[in-house]
């Protein structure tokens, strides 16, 4: 089945594109989009550990499951957690 | 109301409206608002030593209004009776120029600084919005932590920083 | 500077112009502030359950700068880099209206809302400003502590709400 | 000597003036300045454990001497000292 997948940030800077469609088997999770989508853009890879994400505009976890048609954002680190004090 | 309490805009920020909205808005539910404390977030001319020429701000706009209301629901549940506005610009800022405001509106003192410094840790947590700055020699995105709207690590740091 | 930072007045207050003269200053003078941290106290339309038809501010006007320009000096010693303003209103209000600003300007949040709560509360212990307070059915005057600018223990409070 | 003194507040409205003079000895204290007054407005007795004062327009202590044409300022308490929360 086929999602829609949005970049934010430095993700979209990486990968050239702000949006893009993934190919995932039936059952797949939002993790397996992100694989999808790293095997296309090996450059991401290495934000896996940072990455969170969103399911049709609502937050979610990387284990939520998708379906056909689904709008999946993966969102890089946000600045809330530097520590400038 | 002609003001949203929360908003991603383009647009530059405006603080007395926003605070008449709420003042309003208190005054008209029950006793009025005794107490406002507001923060503005504020470009600077430098990062670390290095000159900033300009900010772009990128947000997921539907979910920082989502996660704007996360923690509007996260501050009526702590504390009751007050309220608070969140309005975030994006696009390209200056130095000098306003990135974020929050009011926060309540009946004394000392609930209006809790509920507004409580919002900013939030917004900086968990709202989808990137900095990268342009200096002379390069640029730069700001990354802190994970954004994570449910995690109870964040939400105690944000509560242990408003309230003394 | 067209607004003075330190201020009693008849006449309606206005943050906005106050915040923008903190932020010329500070940009004039460095890096520029990357926060600004205010606090506005509202008369409410009541006072323990009793409706408040409308209050008095009466003040000794040239001591209450001098209270002011003390708090102004405590501030830069402990938050070096830091500037608040202070504008107080004095004279007949009606609820909804604006009895107070405190605007505070410094490099970070963290600093910026101390340096408004540091203020506020000073102000509030030390300024000779006197709140009459009329109900429908009577009258009384807001009296709490001692005016003691330089009694410690009350600066030390003072410290104790606005830093964390 | 003369010195003026200058009322605000509950204690202005005690006094039923804002402005008057009181005649202390020479060597006079602020407090002796306090004490000539009460002994005018007996009504002001009860608020010397709270009044402050400045004078000339500084703040003072009730021990400070004062001089002949000095402003003596009486402050009732101000508001800071109410806990609200």
């Amino acid at each position: 089945m086929r999602v829609k997948v949005q970049l934010f940030a430095r993700l979209r800077e990486i990968a050239g594109h702000d949006a893009c469609e993934c190919e995932v088997p039936a059952g797949a999770s939002i993790a397996d989009v992100w694989r999808a989508l790293c095997a296309r853009h090996a450059s991401l890879e290495p934000f896996g550990r940072t990455v969170s994400c969103a399911l049709n505009e609502d937050f979610a976890r990387m284990s939520a499951p998708v379906r056909e048609g689904d709008a999946v954002a993966f969102l890089p680190p946000v600045s809330g957690g530097a520590r400038v004090n | 109301m002609s003001v949203g309490r929360l908003a991603v805009t383009r647009d530059a920020l405006a603080l007395e409206p926003l605070i008449a909205a709420l003042e309003r808005e208190a005054q008209a539910r029950g006793e009025g608002c005794g107490a406002v404390c507001t923060f503005v977030g504020v470009v600077r001319k430098t990062h670390a030593g290095r000159p900033v020429r300009h900010l772009e701000y990128e947000a997921f706009e539907p979910l920082a209004l989502r996660a704007f209301e996360a923690i509007a629901g996260e501050i009526s549940a702590q504390w009751p009776g007050s309220t608070a506005a969140i309005h975030h610009r994006i696009g390209r800022l200056e130095p000098g120029q306003s990135s974020v405001l929050v009011v926060a509106a309540a009946a004394h003192r000392d609930e209006a600084f809790q509920v507004c410094r409580y919002a900013i840790e939030r917004v900086k947590q968990i709202a989808p919005i990137w900095k990268h700055e342009f200096f002379e020699d390069g640029d730069a995105w700001v990354e802190g932590a994970l954004c994570a709207p449910d995690d109870e690590d964040a939400r105690r740091e944000a509560r242990a920083r408003a309230c003394a």
